[in-house]
Formats: C-alpha cells, structure tokens, sequence
C-alpha cells in the first residue's frame, strides 16, 4: 500500500474515479465511488505521513504541514461527500445532477491535494486557479439566480485575483533573476532570497497576498468567498471555509516562510498583522450587519482567517496552524447544522429561526457548541490557539495592534451571540411553515457534527503529545 | 448595673417633664408627671385591636424594637462605672441596634398596608440613616481625642471640663448628640408628635395602628431612647473624682435640663418644612465633621 | 429537567466533597496543598482553600435549590437544553474552583473563561423571554471584555519573564512597573466583582438567571472577582496607594449600588444591587487591608481582614437564602415587580420568613451576620481615624461614614423589598393565589440561614478556625483582644435574640387573656381604602431617590395636564429603573461605536467591479504606508 | 523588430480605449494574440520546437482564434452589439489610458534591474491597467470578461519581460487553467444572461448585506 500510493497514483486514480462518478448512474455506484475515493485520500494522506520530506514526483513533497492538511482533507472530505449524499436526497435531485456535483467535489478536493502537496510556486497557483474552477460547479450547484450570481462573482474576481498573485509570481522572479536563483521552487527560492532585492521581494509578496486572499477568504479580495459560501450548498460552503481556506493558507504560509529567511520578515509581519486586523475589522462590521445566517457564518470565517494572518504575523506560528485546523472543524460542523436551519425554517434568515431548542435539540446543541469554538472560550480548542496568538502579539513591539483587535474581537463575539441565541430561544410566533420539527433522522444527522466538534476540544486541550509535537512540526516549515 | 437603673428611672419622669413644661410654657397646668406612667400601665392591661391586614411582624415588631432599645441601654456607663456589658467599639453596636429598632418599626407600620403609614416609615428610614454619619463621626473624634473605643473607657476619661480637653469640642459634641436625640426620638423639629394632620407625621403616623400592650411597648420605648441619650449626654458631666451621691445628682440634673429644653424648644419652635429635613439633619454631619477636625488639631495632627 | 439537574446537583456534592477534604486540610495543618496536572501546578494556599469552601458551600446550596426550582419549572425544555443548563451548572462549581487553584496565568485565564462562559450558558436559561436574552449576551459581552485583562497581562508577563506563574507575575511586578501588570488584571477582576463603574452587567444578570443561579453568582461567583483583587493585590506588595485606589472605589461601589437598590422596582434587580453594595464593601476592607499593611497597622490589617472574610461567608449564605426566597416569590407569583405583590406573608408564610430573615441579616443589623461582618470592617475603620497622619485618619472617616450609610440605605431597600413585596395587602390577583412551595425549596436556604445564624453567634470561632487564612492574607496573627471584642459581640447577638424571646413570651403571657378584636387597617376616616391606596414601591424610594438624584437616573414619563384640556384623557404614569454607569456611559458608548461600525459596511455592496477595486487599494495603502515607514 | 510590436501593442491598448462596439473589442482580442505571438517568437533566445509549438498554442490558437471566437457566439447569443451604458466617455477613457501608459512608461523607466526589458514592462502593466480599467468602468459582464483578457495578455508580456521560464509543466497547468476559466466564464456569461434577463452587471447585486 504504501510504496504503491504515489502522488501520481493518487491523481490518476481521482481522475478515474470523477470519470466514472460522472458516468455513474445508480445510487450505490456513486456512494461507492464516493467511498473508494475517500479511501485513496486516506491512504495518501497515511503514505504522506509516512514518507515525510521526500521528493516523489518532481515538484511535489510532503511535509508535516502536508500532512496535516490532508488529514483535515480527508475528514472533512469524507463528511461533506456523505452529507452530499443526503442533500441530494432531500432535494430530490436527479442522479445526473448528483454525478456531476460528486465529480467536481472529487476533483476539488484533489486539486487541494495538489495544492498542498506543490513544492514549485507556479504549481501552487495553478492547482488554486483549478480549485476556483471545480469549486465554481459546487458553487453553481443549486442552480437559480444566487447561484449564478454568485458563481460568476466567484470565477471572476477569482481570475482577476489569481492573475494578480501571477503577477506577484512574476516580480518575484525578477527580484530572483538578479541572482542565481532561477528555479522557482521554495527550496531554491528559500536558499536565495536572501540575496534578492528587498523591495522586488517586497512588490511580489504584496500581490501574491493580495491575489491569494481570495483563497484565504481575507482582505482585500473577501467578498466572492462570502457570496460564494451564501450560495453554495451548505456542505460546500463547509469545505470553502475549510479546506479551501487551508489551501489559501498554505499558499501564502509557504511563500510567508520563503520570505520571512531575509531582512523583510518585520515588514512581512507587518503586513499581515494590517491584513488580518483589516479582516477582523470587516468581519466586525459586517456579523454587525448580517440577516442571513449562512453570511454570519461566513463573515465569521473572515474574522477567523484574520487571526490566523495575526497568528502568524506576530510569529505565533503554532497557533496559526492550531487555529486554522480547529476552525476548519468547528465552521464545518456549523455550516453542516445550517442545512439543518435551512431545511426546518426553508430561509436562510436568522430572523426566520427562533425556538431552536425545541424544533431541533439535537441541533439546537451543535449550535451552541460551535458558537463557544467560534468564539473562541473554554473548554474549546480554539480558545487556546485565540489565547496564544493574542499573547504573543502583545509580548511583539506591535502589541498595541491588540488595542484594535480585541475590542473588534469582542463586538463579533456579541453580535454572533446575539444572533445565534435568538434563532436557540425566541420564541416562535410564525405561519404553520415555520412550526416544523426535527426528524429523528436529522437527530442523527447531527452526529458527525458533534464528533467534528469533539475533535475541536480534543484538539485544544486533550491532544496526545505526539500530535502536539507533529502540529509543531508542521507549523515551522523552516528550521 | 447603675446606668440601666438611671435610665429606667429617668424614663418614668421624662416625658412626664418635657409635657410639663410645654404645659406650663402655654399657659396651662397640664398632666402630671406621671400621666405618662399610667398611660402606659393602662395600655398594658387594654385589650388590642388589630388590623385584619397585618400579620405577624407587626405583632412581633414592638417586641424587638423595645429589645434593642433595652440592649442598648446595656452599653451605656454611668460615669466611671463600667456598663452592663461594655466592649470594644460597642458604639457599633449602639447604633446598630437603634437601627434594628428602626427596622422592624418601618416593616410593621408596612404591614398595616396604610397610605400613611407607609409614608411615616419611609420618612424614619431617610432620616435614620442620614443622622447615622454624625453620630459616628462625632463618637469617631472622641475616640481619637481619648485613645479609647468603648463607651465606658471613653467616659472614663471624657468630660466636659476635664484637664486639656477642650470646651468647645464637649459643647459641640453635646449640641450633636441633642440633636440626634431629638431626631432619633421624633422630636422637634424633625417630628411634631403634637401634630394631629397624619401627612406631617413620622413616628406617630407610623404607630397608628398599634394599640394595647404593643402600643405599651412601643411608648416606653421611647422613653426609654429619651432617657438613653440623657444618660449619654449627662455622662460628658460626670466627673471621675466626684462621689456616687453627687454624680447621681449631677446625672438626674441633667437629665432634667434635657427634658426642660425639649419641652421649651417644642414650645417655641415650629416643625420643619419635611423638604427641609434632610438638609438640617446633613447640617448635624457637617458639624460633626468640624469636630473631627478641631480633634485632629487638638492632637496636633492636623498643623492649619 | 429535574433528573438531569439531580445528576447534575449529585456530581457538583462530589465536586464539593472532593475538593473540600484538602482543603480543610489546608485550613487545619496550615500546609498548601499542591498538585501537578499535566504540565500544570495547582496550588492551594489557606485562602484559597477557604474559597473552595467557599464555593463549595454556595454552589451544593444552590444545587439542592435548583433541583427542586426547577421540578417546578412551567416550562416544557428540551433534553438538550437540561443537559445544557446541568453540564454548566456543573462546569460553573469547577470552574470556580480552578480560579481559585490556579498558580499561573494561563490556568486563571482558562478557568476565567470558562467560569463566565459556562455562568453565561445558565443565564440563558430563560432566555425565551426578550429581556433575559438580552441581558445574557450583554453579560457574556462584558465578561469578555473583562477578561482581556487577563489576557494583556500575560502578553505582558509571558513576553518578558518567559513564563507566567504566579512567583514571575510578583517578579515582574517587581522589576516594572507595577500598574501594568496590576491594572489590566485589575480591570478583568472588578469587571466580574461589579465595581462601580463596570458594575452595570450586574443587576440585569442577575434578574434574568433563574434564581439557583443568581443566589449562586452573587454569592459565590462575583467573590472570585473580590479573590483575584487580593491575590495579585498581595503578589505585589500592596503599597498604601494600591489600597487607596481600593478603598475608594469600594466607597463608590457601595453607596452607589445600594441606592440604586433602593431605587428597584424588581426584587430580583434589588438583591443584585444590593450585591454590588456588598461586594463595594469588601473591596473596600481589602483597600484598608492594604493601607494597613503599607503604614505597617497590624490590628487595622486583621481587622479588615477579618471583615472580608466573615463578610465573605455572610454574604454567600445570606444572598442564597434571599434570591431562593425571590426565586419561590417567582415562581408563586410569576412577578419580580415589587409593584405588583404585597401581602405575601399570609399566602408564602414560609418563604416570607425567610425573606424577613435574611433582610435582616443583609441589612447587618444585630443579632445576624451581617453585623459581626461588618463590625471588624468598623473597627479596622475606626482604629483607622486614630492613626496618627492626618490623611490616612480621613480615609478612616470615610469608610466609617460609608459603613453607617450603606447600612442606613440598606436599611431602605430592605423595608422596601419585604414591606413592598411581603407585607401589607396584595397589589395584584397575583400574590392572593400563590402558596409557599414544597418545603424542600426551604431547605438550602434554612440550611443557609443556620449558617449565617451560627457566625452571628459564634464569629470569634469561625475567626479562630479561619486564623491560618488570615495569617496567610496578612502574615501577622490575630490579636488577641480583637478575638474577645468578636467573642463579646457574638455573646450579645444571643443575648439579644434570648431576650427577644423572652419578651415575646410575657407579652404572650401578658396578653393571652385580654380581648383582641380585629378591624381594618385605620384609614383616618377614609372608608374604602385598598390595596391601591398603598405606598407602592416607587413612592416608597421616591423621597430617597430625590436626595440621590445624581446617581440614580429613573425615568419618569407623564405627560402633565394641561390647563387648556377641557377633558382630560385617560393618564398613565410610568417609572423606569435604569443604571446611570449603563444608560449614560456604556450604551452611548456601544451605540457609538455600532454606528461607526455600521457605517463601515458600504464595502460588501455587491458591486464586484468595487471588490476588485479593493485589491488595489489594499496594494496602494500598503505601499504608501511602507513608503511614509508606518509598516 | 520587438519594439515594432510593442508599439502595435500599445497602439491596440489605445484603441480598446476608444472602442465602444463590442465586436470590436474581441476583434482587438484577436489581434493582440496575434501580436503577443510575433513578440514571444522574436523575444525567444533559443527556439526549441516544444517551445515554439507551447507558445504557438496559446497565443495563435488560444487567444487569436479560439477567445474571440467563442465571446463572439456569445455575444450573437445574447443580443449584444455594444455598450450602451458607460460611467466614463470615449474622451475619458482614452484619456484614461493614455495617463497609465504613460505612467507604466515612467514606472518602467525608473526600475533599474538588468534582467527588465523595459519596453515589455511598460506594455504589459499598461495592459493590465487597462484591463482592469475596462472591468472597472464598464457595465457588460462581457465587457469585464473582455477586461480580465486584456489583463491576462499583459500578464503573458510581464512574463516575457522578466524573462523566467516556468517549467513546462507549470506552464501547460496554466495554460489549462486559464482556458477553462475562460470557458467556464463564456459559460456563465450565457448563464446569467438567460437567468437575470440581463448581462448588466449592476442587476447582478443580489448578494449583499
């Protein structure tokens, strides 16, 4: 098994299995598929594990940081593939509308593969510009007026973006053709860009953050990812905010750990602590703002994706990374019980909600637990990440940029609290639609998302030392 | 031991004399001395109306407040002599436990379920608490003046005249304590219990209600908070050196004296506006802190 | 709903058991107790072993009531929401407890959290009702406010000690400035003790938790506020002027939550002021501890200490007898409206004592606990005016004066809540068809108000018992006459209760056989009084509210007649309780900083052509900060 | 012989200024795949067949023929002839993209790095400007898929202008990439016409807060 799962071997078996999802008429055969795939992800993600910081195809290597991804990838893969499943169930969708849907989820979450995996700068923008794509089918899914709208907004401003990120590539090669450093890999580019002009260095981040950003979900390019996680079905707005959201990270933490080896790294900071309080800033105004759960949810993802960039800017690596994989588990389990909310209010409105508690215990409970991880406080993982990133910004010379963050901070956990209890407990005083109950089978339903949520306070405070140690591996890409 | 029997025979007369000479000063003869005692016997053997409003608090209510009352007649000296049950900082308590009279007064005038009532106990309460800073800051400068935080240590050392301490601080403290008699005792000019318009009572409108026993209780209550502050403010003029025979003299003296005044002030003066009454009784605090003052320069703390 | 909580109610009496054994054992042996967790030490010192008791005590009172409050709980819940409101009952007690045993920032700051997370969980409990929503999200928005003070002070330590233990806070205290530290912790610990100004969560919380949890948080959980301020107060060596600042913000807090007390139309809101005023009280004994210690007083520094623990253990036991008393008055009548009741004591008689009792009590007034609480706090005060420096003579003036003025206020507010809510006759239907509840909702709080009976009697024991704390708070051991003084004072406290019962029985004896006739309630003439001739609960505040009008702020709307109305209509008149620190300070503040905010929210126009617009701007402002060398 | 076809560039940069038939614009698509292709060709150092036949692909095929063909079906599909609507004139916006060139012409001037052709530079940030100009100032979602091409163009100079060379594989990525974004965007184009009853971009604002 694992000498056998070559990168390779992995794509090519993802491209056979999309191909057959699409052909794929029965039921069974796509949750078959469905399932033979998920188990490829796992055992390249267990072959990456094991054959760490090795070069297997030309310009893809895995390191901790790999391998931490993929297995956030192959969770949260795995669940949105099976809720997948059962949203097409109760849309009734037709089965060819469902094989196209598995197809292009398949090829999104291998082209995250892709992106996690790439050693060469190029290769990381093109398997990101190949995420846009596949994710525009998942985002189009739905296919009504949002869904256009959004797709287009999405594909769009995600060239526009991903073209400016190429051209922040570009002037990264200029500041490399001065020296020797031709070969656009982060290994090369590491050993040299120490030699390289500073300013150029500085031109090129600037494009590549400000291009990615679209990925990471931060300023300034933020918006179509809202409109896109409003528009998507709810399982894909989870991976938007997850996996994709790591995709992006990855990216910019890599190129961020490139750079960081020169004279730049107080600057480089800097500019992440400005783009990440500029997201949390947004994402303030905006939770203030919001009528639509689902944005709330999104918005919510800009705030967490800000802290990340102020994990990293003020050098708390270790918990960018912590932070980045909790979120990914808490905002997926949210978005998962959403589709709950969508199904028992048929409105994305929070004002629709009200009285969740009993429409929807179970539910109801998913909420509440992932409001704590959202916000960030015991005994939730997250609260630890929070708490490691905010210390060590103030113990940095730039520990009055906390002055800003942490009353944003608190206005956002106010306002998603305000929202969330009122759809827990306002009373209901609705038509007959709204006066709807949870089934038993959603009851059950809610199960991956408390175990999604579990892994969030296991992560934070119960996580074994040697997965503690791998995640501090991971987040040094560079000794 | 003494104190408490000053004290109860000082309440017999007390009032007797203060409606004396209010009597004599209008141009009356007036009850006698003792009409007060016999009131009071009466009511004890009366039977008692009751409203079918109140419950058991306003039954128990005059018990406590005479209790305390009684308590706090425990803790005052008699000159050198030491009070039933003196200790440390016991003005504490002695404030405290005219509190707990006031207390359990305003819930029993509450429990009649009386507009008027209401009214009367809700007065008591304000001016209660507002007359409290005076007394401690007053009792406060004594102690620093003294050295000492009992009752009985303090009088053992404090008099008016007596070698370094100052007159004027006695006289001030004297005209205070007076004050927060008169006001703890809802007399003039706080409290008219003259008055017969129930909306410009305080105590009496808070007593409306009671009748027999309790009313009773309640009446020599008073005489014995009347008789309670004589015996505070006679204790200034005890001297140590002087025998028992004279001190007793000198205390029933002043006692009288105390009651004379109140019986000339009640003639003379009209009650206050009610607005006015927490101004006048805030005045009694700004005084008392000009004895805090004076004290500290006294013990050359305090260099002007 | 009611089994959950029992599970819940039997692992909180494990919790308490549990902890409770090392901790008497700590107060016994005089040893701390200390263990290694994980990588983390927990250490448990006399004071904080007293706090476990503490904590204990209040939270097994507050469960064996909230078992039974809640089998009486009209509402229909769902299992998620009792296994909710169980597991944070349950994580509150532990949290609580991990405050108090924790030896480094981190663990405090986790426990913080948590305790004002899992506080926040059992707010929401009601929270079907509008109001009580609101004042959760309000509550759990100021704690974490608070609690980033915590957190800036670990950036602080952490950043230049290496570490952040208790022993590193007391050396960085030491080699800083001492503020920077002490000050944002200060702001997370009076944030969550209710110090005036930030005290304004407080009485909204409070009257929206269901009472198990009110009596709970102002008894138990605000105190924790009260412990961080002497912890880190005495972890960096309390000067004169760090006991000043205490003082005088304890004075403030005091007299300013017991106005407003008096103020309050609903019980609930009144016993929360009320809480404020104690908690005012405290800090400012531990102010005058402090001061002590700096002008080196040792009997002062006793004294006030003494004080804040005896006022500690008072206001815990008494607090959960008068919100269980508000809670059974709840649930008969469904009103905390003092307007509404009145006459309670002839349908809730069993409750209604309780109320009267523990009014008593929180009123300090002879013969309860509140008296031989208060009565160190009068003497460290009073010793205090006779120290010899004209300006720490004053300070002691102050605390006496705010002593005698929070008593005579308090005296106020609780005639009010019982003469109001208690006494007289019933205002609405609603207090003639309540009756008391199952007697087992009585039992916490008789058990509670036995404990505040037994320290009314026997404070000098509890003093003695609790002497290792006291040495550990102020290094110095108890004198011995301040032990006579207690004993003497808790002798009187019997005494008195004795003879107010011997008087009672002659004047049964003097009275059995005389003829009592009943009658209504005089009227002075008037025939057809009723209830609603009655001082309400707003006349009844109204003369004190008039005196105290700049720091109270009740809103009255009435329109008044005008001469030209030739028919007047139909008139209401309407008061509303609001707090000053809220309604003129924070929610301006909050409305402000909404509004800037709101008026940000132009960028999300779904206009895309302006989403690609921002990329250049960001490049642009990026660029020209690094060229003006912002970044 | 470059600087001959930079000039053109340029001169199609200008004309895309004054252009207001949209047939027109993709006309100037064609063109400028055309004219990316003679400079790619004269700028290679070393021609390699794989190269060559690489670079023949994207820019002949791709962007001369196969773009303009396709926006051209796209725009018979939906009934467009030109833009109707403009928040700049045609005497702005030239004006406009006169400014940029001349800007992007100082910008390259004052960069001092050997291995920079100027000329490539200047064009190329001109066209990106200009692209995204257009996407700023016009109202057709064709028109800002007209944009993103133009951009994409000067993104193709910059590369030549800096010189690098992605590796092969890197660069057939791209190339796919960029071609089904395309693809992907034509089809939405259609999309959104048949679904909004318009291909005005400020209808297509639903999604906000």
């Amino acid at each position: 098994m694992n000498t056998l799962m070559h990168p390779y071997v992995f794509f090519a078996g993802a491209a056979i299995i999309a191909g057959l999802l699409i052909i794929a008429r029965t039921m069974s055969a796509q949750i078959l598929l469905l399932a033979s795939y998920i188990v490829l992800l796992a055992s390249l993600t267990w072959h990456e594990f094991t054959t760490l910081n090795v070069i297997e195809a030309q310009y893809l290597k895995a390191d901790p940081l790999t391998v931490t991804l993929l297995s956030v990838l192959t969770i949260l893969g795995a669940v949105a593939a099976f809720q997948g499943v059962l949203y097409a169930k109760h849309r009734g969708d037709s089965i060819s509308h469902l094989a196209l849907h598995n197809a292009a989820l398949v090829g999104f979450l291998s082209m995250l593969v892709g992106v996690y995996l790439s050693r060469h700068i190029g290769l990381v923008w093109a398997f990101l510009e190949a995420s846009t794509l596949t994710a525009a089918v998942l985002i189009y899914h739905n296919r009504n007026r949002n869904s256009v709208e959004a797709t287009w907004k999405y594909v769009f401003v995600c060239s526009i973006g991903i073209a400016i990120a190429f051209a922040g590539i570009l002037f990264l090669s200029i500041a490399g053709s001065a020296t020797d450093a031709h070969d656009l890999s982060f290994e090369a580019l590491r050993a040299g860009a120490h030699t390289m002009d500073p300013t150029w260095l500085k031109i090129s981040f600037l494009f590549l953050l400000a291009g990615f950003s679209v990925k990471l979900g931060v300023v300034p390019l933020f918006n179509v990812d809202i409109d896109a996680k409003d528009a998507a079905p709810s399982h894909i707005s989870a991976l938007l905010s997850s996996v994709l959201m790591n995709a992006g990270f990855s990216a910019v933490y890599r190129i961020y750990s490139v750079y960081s080896g020169t004279s730049i790294r107080p600057w480089l900071n800097s500019v992440l602590l400005l783009c990440g309080t500029l997201s949390i800033l947004a994402a303030a105004v905006y939770i203030l703002k919001v009528k639509n759960l689902k944005r709330l949810l999104a918005y919510s993802s800009l705030e967490h994706a800000g802290i990340v960039l102020i994990a990293v800017g003020s050098g708390a690596w270790f918990a960018a990374l912590l932070h980045l994989v909790l979120h990914s588990f808490a905002k997926s389990a949210m978005f998962l019980q959403y589709g709950h909310y969508f199904r028992l209010t048929k409105s994305k409105k929070i004002n629709a909600g009200g009285d969740y508690l009993s429409a929807h215990p179970a539910g109801a409970g998913v909420f509440i637990v992932g409001l704590l991880a959202l916000c960030a406080v015991p005994p939730m993982g997250t609260f630890l990440s929070e708490m490691l990133a905010l210390t060590t910004l103030l113990g940095t010379a730039w520990w009055w940029w906390a002055l800003i963050i942490i009353p944003l901070l608190a206005v956002i956990l106010w306002a998603m609290t305000k929202r969330i209890v009122s759809i827990l407990y306002r009373p209901r005083h609705h038509t007959s639609v709204n006066g709807s109950r949870a089934t038993m089978s959603m009851a059950m339903e809610t199960i991956p998302q408390y175990a999604l949520l579990a892994v969030v306070i296991w992560l934070g405070f119960f996580a074994p030392p040697a997965v503690v140690d791998f995640l501090h591996r991971a987040s040094i890409l560079h000794p | 031991m003494i104190a408490l029997v000053v004290i109860l025979v000082v309440a017999l007369f007390f009032i007797g004399i203060v409606n004396r000479t209010k009597s004599l000063l209008g141009g009356r003869v007036g009850p006698g001395l003792f009409q007060h005692v016999h009131d009071v016997v009466r009511l004890f053997r009366k039977g008692a109306v009751i409203s079918t409003t109140s419950s058991i608090v306003f039954r128990l209510a005059p018990t406590i407040s005479f209790v305390a009352i009684l308590m706090a007649c425990t803790l005052i000296p008699f000159g050198t002599q030491p009070a039933l049950l003196p200790f440390q900082y016991d003005v504490v308590a002695f404030a405290y436990l005219l509190a707990l009279s006031r207390f359990v007064m305003i819930l029993a005038a509450l429990d009649t379920g009386s507009p008027f009532e209401g009214m009367g106990a809700n007065r008591e309460g304000i001016y209660g608490m507002l007359v409290e800073p005076a007394f401690f800051v007053v009792f406060g400068s004594l102690a620093i003046l003294t050295g000492h935080t009992s009752f009985t240590e303090l009088f053992s050392t404090l008099h008016v005249g007596s070698g370094g301490v100052s007159i004027l601080i006695s006289v001030l403290a004297v005209y205070v304590i007076l004050q927060i008699a008169m006001i703890e005792s809802s007399r003039l000019p706080i409290d008219d219990p003259k008055t017969h318009l129930e909306l410009t009572m305080i105590h009496e409108v808070m007593i409306l209600d009671h009748s027999g026993f309790d009313l009773g209780l309640i009446m020599v209550s008073s005489s014995m908070k009347f008789a309670l502050f004589g015996l505070l403010l006679a204790n200034f003029h005890l001297t140590p050196s002087a025998p028992l025979w004279l001190l007793l003299i000198i205390a029933f003296g002043v006692n009288i004296v105390f009651a004379m005044t109140v019986g000339a002030i009640e003639s003379f003066r009209a009650r206050n506006r009610m607005k006015r009454n927490p101004q006048f009784i805030l005045t009694l605090t700004s005084v008392a802190v000009l004895i805090y003052f004076s004290v500290l320069i006294l013990t050359n703390k305090l260099v002007l | 709903m009611r089994l959950t909580f029992m599970v819940a109610c039997v692992v909180s009496l494990v919790i308490a058991f549990v902890t409770s054994i090392p901790a008497v054992t700590v107060l016994v042996t005089g040893m701390a107790w200390s263990a290694d967790i994980g990588s983390v030490t927990y250490v448990a010192d006399s004071f904080s072993a007293f706090m476990v008791l503490v904590i204990n005590t209040g939270s097994v009172l507050a469960a064996l009531y909230g078992v039974r409050y809640l089998a009486d709980d009209p509402d229909g819940r769902s299992l998620t929401e009792s296994i909710l409101h169980g597991t944070s009952f349950v994580a509150l007690h532990a949290a609580m407890i991990g405050v108090v045993i924790s030896s480094d920032l981190y663990s405090l700051f986790y426990f913080w959290e948590a305790m004002s997370i899992s506080s926040f969980l059992l707010v929401l409990f009601d929270a079907r009702q509008t109001k009580a929503r609101t004042a959760a999200i309000r509550y759990i928005l100021q704690m974490h406010i608070g609690a980033v003070g915590i957190l800036v002070a670990i950036g602080f330590v952490s950043s230049a000690m290496g570490g952040v233990t208790y022993s590193l806070v007391h050396d960085y205290a030491a080699s800083h400035q001492t503020w920077i530290v002490l000050l944002p912790l200060a702001v997370a610990f009076a944030m969550k003790a209710g110090l005036f100004p930030l005290h304004s969560w407080l009485p909204d919380t409070h009257a929206a938790a269901p009472s198990h949890v009110s009596g709970l948080m102002s008894g138990v959980m605000i105190k924790l506020g009260a412990y961080g301020l002497i912890r880190f107060g005495l972890l960096t060596d309390p000067s004169t002027e760090l006991g000043t600042v205490l003082l005088v913000i304890g004075i403030a807090t005091a007299l300013f939550g017991i106005v407003n007390a008096i103020g309050q139309r609903d019980l609930k809101k009144l016993l929360a002021y009320s809480s404020v005023e104690n908690m005012g009280l405290i800090v400012m004994s531990v102010g005058m501890a402090f001061i002590a210690r700096g002008i080196d007083a040792p009997y002062i520094e006793i004294a006030a200490w003494s004080g804040v623990v005896l006022h500690i253990l008072h206001h815990m036991l008494i607090k959960a007898v008068l919100f269980q008393s508000a809670g059974n008055i709840l649930h008969g009548t469904h009103t905390r409206d003092l307007n509404n009741l009145g006459g309670l004591i002839h349908t809730m008689p069993g409750t209604v004592n309780l109320l009267l009792l523990g009014g008593l009590g929180i009123s300090a007034l002879p013969g309860s606990s509140g008296f031989v609480s208060e009565f160190p706090m009068y003497i460290s005060g009073i010793k205090t005016m006779m120290m010899s420096s004209t300006s720490i003579s004053m300070l002691g003036v102050f605390s006496v004066v705010t002593l005698c003025l929070a008593g005579g206020f308090a005296i106020i507010a609780f005639t009010k809540a019982i003469g109001i809510g208690a006494l007289g006759t019933a205002r609405t239907k609603a207090p003639l068809t309540a009756h008391d509840p199952h007697w087992t909702t009585r039992f916490p709080q008789w058990l509670a108000f036995g404990g505040a009976l037994f320290i009314a009697v026997a404070p000098g024991m509890f003093i003695r018992a609790l002497s290792g704390v006291l040495y550990g708070l102020s290094e110095k051991h108890i004198p011995h006459d301040l032990l006579t003084t207690l004993d003497t004072v808790g002798i009187g406290q019997a005494v008195l209760i004795i003879v107010v019962g011997i008087v009672w029985l002659l004047r049964m004896l003097a009275t059995r056989t005389k003829p009592v006739a009943e009658g209504p309630t005089w009227g002075c003439g008037f025939q057809e009084g009723d209830a609603r001739i009655q001082y309400t609960a707003t006349t009844y505040a109204d003369s004190t509210i008039e005196i105290m009008s700049p720091v109270t702020d009740v809103s009255v709307s009435y329109r008044h007649i005008d001469p030209a109305d030739m028919f007047p209509r139909t008139r209401s008149y309407h008061t509303e309780e609001k707090d000053l620190i809220a309604n003129k300070v924070f929610d301006p503040l909050a409305i402000g900083v909404e509004r800037v905010l709101r008026a940000l929210a132009v960028l999300q126009s779904g206009n895309m052509r302006s989403y690609i617009l921002y990329a250049f701007v960001f490049i642009v402002v990026v660029v020209v900060l690094t060229l003006a060398e912002v970044l | 012989m470059e600087t001959i076809f930079i000039i053109l560039f340029v001169l199609t940069l200008l004309y895309i200024g004054m252009a207001d038939r949209l047939s027109t614009l993709v006309r100037i698509l064609g063109v400028q795949g055309i004219l990316l292709f003679a400079t790619a060709f004269v700028a290679l150092d070393k021609v390699d067949a794989l190269n060559l036949s690489f670079i023949l692909i994207e820019t002949i095929l791709v962007k001369g023929l196969l773009i303009p063909a396709m926006l051209r079906r796209t725009l018979q599909r939906n009934g467009i002839v030109r833009e109707t609507e403009h928040t700049v004139t045609q005497f702005q916006s030239l004006l406009v993209v006169t400014v940029i060139i001349v800007l992007s012409f100082i910008l390259a001037n004052s960069i001092h790095q050997p291995h920079l052709r100027i000329g490539y530079f200047t064009a190329s940030i001109s066209a990106v400007f200009v692209g995204l100009f257009i996407v700023m100032t016009r109202m057709k979602i064709i028109t800002h898929m007209i944009g993103y091409l133009i951009l994409e163009n000067g993104i193709f100079l910059l590369s030549l202008a800096v010189g690098n060379e992605m590796p092969l594989a890197v660069n057939t990525a791209i190339l796919l990439d960029l071609l089904t974004s395309v693809l992907l965007l034509a089809f939405l184009v259609d999309k959104v016409g048949e679904t909004f009853q318009t291909v005005n971009v400020h209808d297509l604002n639903e999604l906000n807060d």
